[in-house]
């Protein structure tokens, strides 16, 4: 059912982890339904130093929280803020029609991460 | 890594190599259709009849209460809608419970839609449904009372004698789905005053799309699939004759050895849940602690998902399934359970090993080796764990 | 006398050893349950899937456009039931022929019974319905047209291009009972405008038990079995994935090879027909002379009983059916062979010979040399035959 | 379905055929239900001497027709006229629920012979 990147993934998450004095945090989703992504972001000079994400979910919401990270690592905000959901999915070779909304989560994470970080930066 | 343990009996079974066996020569040498006169169907239809008699015998029914179906939720669409088409005079209103098989739910839904009333009975935090609640429930419009043996998820066994008591002086009717019981636990249906009764031959080592529905003889029903007049007009379509002949074969072996076949996997169950326990924090058992299934081992673990876990679970070789919502592609997890009370996050973390015939020490223990890690992996990712870690909880 | 000869083919036909071959593995290798997703899940949804490209490369039609079933029988309930519920605010009547299958002859009935509106088209001499009454009977109240494809007793293939264009220009959907047809016609789906067809693997060397239902894309059809949601939500119980997998690899085969299947069918049954009309005198052809099915011959002796006829055959190793009220244990012999006109008395005596695989040109002289000789020595009993000899007819 | 002693009947009927100088024929059934039976009978001192039958049926027609005649061969006109088609069924084994009419058809034809034999014969 899973594309062998979304295994990929899945197996081998990139980026799991905390960032202690985070610059921003993002966490959406409710375990009512399965699935919270907490994305944590290092942001220096508007560039994305690092990134880290905890995930409790399913295989896609695991696996789109991975590739999430790895895409706007490096990334400077602006250029993260354009990240969406249908490059989640490109990136993992496509997700089965009932996990689509795992890669909206992972967009939406991101978005609030950033969000959080321009808030507590006055920005 | 080519280990392969299989612990989701429940879902469904292998054929048994003595079932295949018997199924063998029906498909190219007794190939005839049982409604012919001459010799291929006359050994067709002995051959039908012999798997009815088997039937019969393992349930202690009539071999003509015994009308072959594809599958258990055919049998459960059945009776559900035979009984309520027939009966509609009498009464508009049945009885089941909230933790049934979808066969069942989504078909009393569709009566609702039709215009019946359909009580679904709550059930305790171990899956129970209350004699006292069936008995209020009842009215002068009731004509069916339609409560599974056995639940899928969590195992739990129902108060059947009662229920069939309870029926039988109420003069409704009774169906109970024992997809699940069949082959697992005796059953019978004289004593135990039942007048229906779903099985389905993949769940006890027979081949799949074949099952049967027991209906208790003068039983008022119509027909759900009309046409020939196969099963004594009853039940159209040319007999699925290597799957009835594998059935009847599957519930014999089964009955048989349903004894040691109930020690065994009690044995095992034992060790799986005393061992997980022992080694995994915040968990739950889900389901009645004696009053279950013999190889059903049910658990929740807090701050993970279900689809990831047995996700891991494959990949280090263990079939298993979850009640989680991901693996149905639905938000809401199991209705099973939330009708014992879960909350939806906990819920979520839902883990069914049901155990069957060649499982080993040797495999319990290869699970207790395996699944502690893969928890514990999955919740040092998990958000929600990082707060219990943080001290409270 | 151990000769048997198999001339049923149009009752059921054995399982091709390549089909049973593809079988084996999934009783007890790839026995998984195609709605888990572990490996053993996928394998087998896997197998489910290729089948269901088969089946739709046989038709023409998308592979999600492919229901698996039990046989033809549920297909046949499905596709009237189905179209009938889910559209009876646009109209409640239904057009369907005289000489269908029970499967949709009676399901027609019960619908009657539910406030349906059923014409039942006749049929001419050779059993073909005619398009014209089939326009006139269209109202706006019309919502399916139900013709089968082929018939199973006296193998007339019916003008289902025409009637798909009928059907497609009044807006109408369009089923087609197909079973008799699979595996002996080519069919298109697409370029024959048809909306829902029925098929049964056990017609065409494929096992007993499984079929399937084409349902062209945006057909608007209610469930007839509920529960689970296999086969996107369309038919729930778990899948007959050993049946299912035979079911494609037998249409495979079947569609690979019709043409020569066609040509020696053909080549037989010109012989028998021939061989017989010449040794057989008081004797009938049934069926159209060129619009039928290839391995299909049906005739009917005058002055004896089909049934005796099929005894006598079958200790000669003959095994043959009939359509005559003996063989059912009913009255009127065959609704079918009365539609086309004939009288009781001779409907009575008919035999129906169908064509297969393995029937050989010694086989057809066997019959020929055997069948001449029953036939005279049941005249010889008969009191109606006395007359004739007597000078008269 | 049918039992031996049925199919032996069927397969080696006993008694068919015509008697040209009939003291009786019966005949009963129509074509049009699918089953005929004729009985010949040829009767000294109130004795079946000779019995004879034709029968348009099914295996069960042939098979009652065939052991109706043994029964009542060699038996006075008045024991014949107590045969019943449970004697007959019986005779054979049983028959299936379905057949039974054609016992019933039996035993009527018998009796219509013997009624035709005595009206011809002012008894
Ligand atoms: C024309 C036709 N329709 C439907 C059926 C029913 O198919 P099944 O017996 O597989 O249910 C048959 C065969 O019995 C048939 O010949
Ligand atoms: C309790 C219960 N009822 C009904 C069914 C449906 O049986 P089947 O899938 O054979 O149609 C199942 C299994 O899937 C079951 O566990």
């Amino acid at each position: 059912m899973y594309s062998e990147k979304v295994m990929e993934h899945f197996t081998t998450p990139r980026n799991v982890g905390e960032i202690k004095d985070a610059d921003g945090i993002g966490e959406v989703g409710n375990a009512k339904c399965g699935d919270i992504m907490k994305i944590y972001l290092k942001i220096e000079n508007d560039i994305i130093k690092d990134v880290k994400f905890k995930t409790f979910g399913c295989g896609a919401a695991i696996a789109t929280s991975s590739i999430a990270t790895e895409l706007i690592k490096g990334k400077t905000v602006e250029e993260a803020l354009k990240l969406t959901n249908k490059a989640v999915v490109e990136a993992l070779d496509g997700l089965p029609p009932q996990k689509i909304h795992c890669s909206v989560l992972a967009e939406e994470a991101v978005k609030a991460a950033i969000e959080d970080y321009k808030k507590k930066h006055n920005k | 890594m080519n280990k392969r343990i299989y612990l989701d009996h429940s879902a469904t079974t292998y054929t048994k190599p003595e079932v295949l066996e018997e199924m063998l020569p029906v498909f190219n040498e007794y190939f005839g259709n049982p409604s012919s006169i001459y010799s291929y169907g006359r050994e067709a239809k002995r051959l039908v009849d012999k798997a009815r008699d088997r039937v019969a015998k393992a349930l202690n029914a009539l071999p003509e209460e015994i009308f072959f179906t594809a599958g258990g939720s055919e049998a459960d669409n059945w009776a559900l809608r035979g009984v309520a088409y027939a009966n509609k005079e009498r009464g508009n209103h049945i009885i089941t419970s909230k933790i049934e098989h979808h066969a069942i739910l989504h078909t009393c839904q569709q009566l609702e839609k039709e215009g019946f009333k359909v009580t679904y009975l709550p059930v305790d935090k171990y899956g129970m449904v209350s004699l006292e609640d069936l008995k209020n429930s009842i009215t002068d419009e009731t004509i069916l009372i339609s409560i599974m043996y056995a639940n899928n998820e969590i195992g739990t066994i129902q108060p059947i004698d009662e229920i069939g008591k309870i029926a039988k002086e109420s003069k409704i009717y009774f169906h109970t789905d024992a997809v699940q019981a069949v082959g697992n636990i005796k059953i019978d249906v004289k004593e135990q005053n039942i007048d229906l009764l779903s099985l389905s031959a993949h769940k006890f080592y027979g081949p799949k799309g074949v099952g049967a529905l027991y209906i208790k003889k003068g039983t008022r029903i119509t027909n759900l699939i009309t046409g020939g007049g196969q099963e004594r007009g009853r039940r159209a379509g040319t007999e699925n004759v290597p799957g009835i002949v594998g059935l009847g074969k599957a519930i014999e072996l089964a009955t048989e050895n349903i004894d040691s076949y109930n020690e065994k996997l009690l044995k095992l169950r034992t060790k799986l849940i005393n061992g997980i326990m022992e080694r995994i924090p915040y968990t739950l058992v889900n389901g009645h602690p004696e009053k279950r299934l013999p190889g059903n081992a049910n658990f929740c673990f807090k701050y993970i998902e279900g689809e990831s876990l047995l996700l891991n679970l494959d990949m280090k070789g263990i079939a298993a399934s979850s009640g989680s919502a991901c693996t149905s592609g639905s938000l809401d997890p199991s209705h099973v359970l939330l009708a014992i009370g879960l909350p939806h996050e906990i819920a979520h973390g839902s883990l069914r090993l049901t155990l069957g015939e060649e499982n080993t020490e040797e495999d319990i223990d290869y699970v207790l080796e395996v699944l502690p890690e893969i928890v514990q992996r999955l919740r040092d990712m998990s958000p929600l764990y990082e707060k219990v870690k943080g001290g409270n909880q």
